[in-house]
């Protein structure tokens, strides 16, 4: 293995074999689904707030050790947190994977979410890393106005 | 288990292609993924420069000798290209810019307001196609078929990778108005045996297309022999550049259609209030023309007729007997589509237990083995075999059985990080 | 009249073009032919070769390096395409293979099924385009009023070769979806101003299109100064390749508008039953676009930056007033178009006498002075000025005043032959 | 002049200034319009037919020397012949036009019609000197036809 050791960390791998909080759960404030069109890959990801702060985020979905293990993650990093910290997390996250590699990634902000610094310089896996931080960032998106699409999809 | 295949001299072939000397993360590459466009030989490229250095003007308006020439060299790769497929004349070649729009431009002709009845299109009329089917030749008959009413119906396929024919009769019948096939299948592999079902659609008075996207590239190809009205190819997947494809279509059928792209040079005579239109090929060949890659890809047919497009088709099939047997002894390793060389081309999908194709590929790629993960633009197929996507190893005239090892070397690898 | 032209190293930039270097019929090529098409610099087919020599492979869809490598230089030229016509963003430019594409691409957006009102498109609406257009910005628009029952209407042309305004406010009304105009007439030469069109065609919610063709390789173009809603333009008359145009349209209304072609590469998911798309660009991009043309459309681009492009606009002009001056002096000759160099590009068409654009242009070629003769793409401008056809010179970056000199010498031998 | 004498040869040019049989006349059995798209010159023929022999070939038209000039010689060498050898004519000025300078003109066949063996070596105009001919021959076939598309256009 070459530099492909830095898209595999151990961390990622063992994200991927051992999911934490995978399923889709009850209850939930909203939920949204997303398509990487390239490689057929989805997601499903539900979100659940209480007092401005994220009490759950389950999922569902299939896809590369990438996509899983960032889905896996992404529960890890995100429930419990403030919504607005959340936010913020998730926004430094994006522009990590967005970055080249030229970003440096914040540990205090990142938490395990820096194991994904190696995708940076495989574009071609960015929206792999994304997928569920993406449809995260809609399902809150929707779980911020009231009654709105409950269960929809994106 | 043969290594070596005698006749074909793939060194000399390698020799041309200036792309296979490079170095992928610090390997050599390995290109397995010619289904999804090949490398381009010198003589491509050669042509390519000495056109944009000697004789680059615009075709078809100029009495100039500069245009003159590159009329000619245009309009000669039109007859090189004709000759290629076995067409009646070169007017029966019409240039696009891929193969998907040449099928978008047959999917135009279609319409309620059509004159020619074998055109015309509306609900209660059907359209087959099958299962198998690259989307660019799936969307441009669903949208057809929201313009129009009419109904798309398909062809279903057999659990070891081919069309499922027991439905004929049924599913080919008065109501159908084109029969739209995969010739070769771009992510199964499969050759499509197409002789029954052009009998039963021209039986019933239906139009044939074939996509021939993945045909025309690899095997000996003849519109004449194989009875159909049209097919559709592109360039970039057979030594060509990118930007060109063609439609070939019987001249009589060509006649009846209504224009597509209106624009310069499709035209007889235009007033702001009415116009009228060229003859075919001309009428579907709007605006400047890919005119330096008409001239790439009449390079690419000379290079692919030089070293002889049977010797291309055995070749490949060799490799694909080579591979089966290769990957055969990956544990885990499950081939999707024909297990066997009879009937199949070189384009090999599989999926290695359940690891992912696209970790599949990210382990490959670090070895320089350039593989495709994905849906292979086939959707259907994957959900058809329950996979949401597969690795895909292709094939062509200069794939060697060394790269074969080197991916099932590679393929090891896979399975120490994943397993 | 100076023969000289400070600060512009037109000898400097001629080295960079190969093709600048040929004889014709004997004599050395005087190009004047570059509305039809541009000559290409070195650095724009180096940039094709190596693309094809060191990173070809298929774009957005595969995970291997080569992949990756093509997908880069492919969005890397349409960042800096987009910049070079100053759009918000990437995602604003769809590549097509010219621009006739990019204005059918526009023109099957409307239509009476579309949900978004400013695309929706019946009996009583109308559509407004111009005199002076080229027939790829009149037959799209012709074909779009057969499908939908729309009128078509248009600005007529004053005596002096520029767009009649004074029907401005009845012509754009409100019943008008969309006001469709040349920015720079391929045949008279003309700069359109258009402020006025543009402020009332928003005034009463119609959309606005730039057939840019002729403006962008040859001016500072911004979209967003200019405040239109879409161009069109195409790389080989910007010495860039064939095979490669662009649609940059406000992203907010590609969103809002359907797919044209269908295919690989525009979908989000696909099943047999039905499908949907990607966002724009990708789902006006079906299929495998013209990768290796998009590439040499960015060093194109950057080529013309390096040299600059208010550079380039004032040599023209200088270009411009140079040849009529010196047009002036061949008796029957009569300039039809803009006679001064205010509002106009480095494109002038003229009738000689009585002797036919095609027996000029062959008496100038065996001179080795390539013009063009005929129509131009655009009857009803000959019509309007009640010529059948008309001798073209168009001037670009590496034109001299040498070249003018020799054409005009070449137009007393043809006075003389039909004399 | 260099090449180019050969494609204007002085009989073209003498055509050209001094066109036989030009304009529209009555009586006619067919007429047939043709147009070349690349440059917009047009043509219309009208031919007369008695006793299986050519008796008019009439015309009008814009063009350039070469169209305008082989509208002349096309009167000319016509008006007069039986229509078998007015057929044969026209394919034998036909072959010679497309042959790309390779085929040998027959003087005999042809008459002044050799003078355009030099723009068979000029592929763009090949089309000017054809369309007057190849209008010829659709109203020639329309003639043959009783009753058919008289004054109708092609
Ligand atoms: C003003 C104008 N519009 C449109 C076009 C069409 O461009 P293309 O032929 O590259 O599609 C041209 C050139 O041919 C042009 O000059
Ligand atoms: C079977 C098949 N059909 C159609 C296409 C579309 O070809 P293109 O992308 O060149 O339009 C492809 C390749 O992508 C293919 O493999």
């Amino acid at each position: 293995m070459r530099a492909v050791d830095d898209l595999y960390q151990e961390i990622i791998l063992d994200h991927y074999k051992h999911p934490h909080g995978r399923g889709l759960r009850e209850p939930y404030r909203a939920e949204a689904h997303h398509v990487n069109p390239t490689c057929g890959d989805e997601v499903t990801i539900r979100v659940d707030v209480a007092d401005d702060r994220i009490t759950d985020v389950s999922y569902e979905g299939v896809g590369c050790s990438i996509s899983q293990a960032s889905a896996s993650v992404l529960h890890e990093t995100m429930v419990g947190l403030p919504v607005i910290e959340a936010l913020a997390r998730h926004d430094a996250f994006a522009a990590l994977m967005v970055g080249r590699g030229q970003v440096e990634p914040d540990e205090d902000v990142l938490g395990d979410a820096v194991a994904f610094a190696g995708v940076a310089r495989y574009p071609a896996r960015v929206k792999c890393a994304l997928l569920s931080w993406m449809a995260f960032k809609d399902a809150l998106a929707r779980a911020a106005v009231p009654e709105s699409n409950v269960g929809g999809t994106s | 288990m043969t290594a070596t295949l005698p006749m074909y001299d793939v060194q000399a072939v390698r020799a041309d292609f200036p792309i296979l000397a490079r170095q992928v993360n610090g390997a050599p590459l390995v290109y397995l993924d010619s289904a999804a466009t090949s490398q381009k030989p010198r003589q491509v490229l050669d042509a390519l420069r000495e056109h944009y250095e000697q004789r680059n003007a615009n075709v078809s308006r100029s009495v100039h000798a500069l245009g003159t020439e590159a009329t000619e060299a245009y309009e000669g790769a039109r007859a090189r290209v004709a000759a290629f497929i076995g067409a009646a004349t070169a007017e029966e070649v019409v240039f696009t810019k891929n193969s998907t729009e040449a099928i978008n431009l047959l999917a135009h002709a279609f319409s309620e307001r059509s004159i020619d009845p074998r055109f015309r299109l509306g609900p209660g009329d059907e359209i087959v196609i099958s299962e198998m089917e690259h989307h660019s030749n799936i969307l441009p008959w669903q949208l057809l078929c929201e313009r129009t009413g009419a109904t798309l119906r398909w062809f279903g396929l057999t659990d070891d990778g081919r069309l499922d024919e027991s439905d004929l009769d049924a599913l080919v019948n008065e109501r159908t108005k084109l029969v739209s096939l995969v010739h070769v299948s771009n992510i199964l592999g499969t050759v499509n045996e197409t002789a029954r079902i052009v009998a039963r659609a021209h039986q019933v008075g239906a139009l044939v297309m074939l996509d021939a996207s993945q045909s025309v590239p690899h095997l000996p190809v003849s519109v004449s022999e194989l009875g159909v009205d049209f097919i559709a190819f592109t360039g970039h997947k057979m030594c060509g550049p990118t930007g060109i494809g063609a439609l070939w279509g019987r001249y009589e059928l060509l006649l009846a259609m209504p224009p597509f792209l209106g624009g310069g040079s499709m035209i007889e005579t235009v007033t702001m209030q009415r116009s009228t239109y060229a003859l075919p090929p001309m009428k579907f060949e709007a605006g400047t023309p890919p005119i330096a890659e008409a001239v790439g890809l009449g390079a690419a047919v000379d290079y692919l007729s030089a070293v002889g497009m049977e010797a291309i088709h055995q070749h490949e099939v060799d490799l694909a007997g080579y591979a089966l047997g290769a990957l055969a002894t990956v544990p885990d390793l499950r081939v999707i589509g024909p297990q066997k060389t009879e009937g199949r081309g070189g384009t090999i999908s599989f999926a290695l237990g359940d690891i992912h194709p696209h970790d599949v590929g990210q382990i490959l790629d670090n070895e320089g083995v350039e593989v495709r993960a994905g849906h292979h633009c086939a959707r259907p197929v994957c959900a058809r075999y329950g996979v949401p996507a597969t690795t895909r190893a292709s094939f062509y005239l200069y794939t060697t059985t060394d790269e074969i090892d080197a991916m099932v070397r590679a393929l090891e690898k896979a399975r120490k990080v994943f397993g």
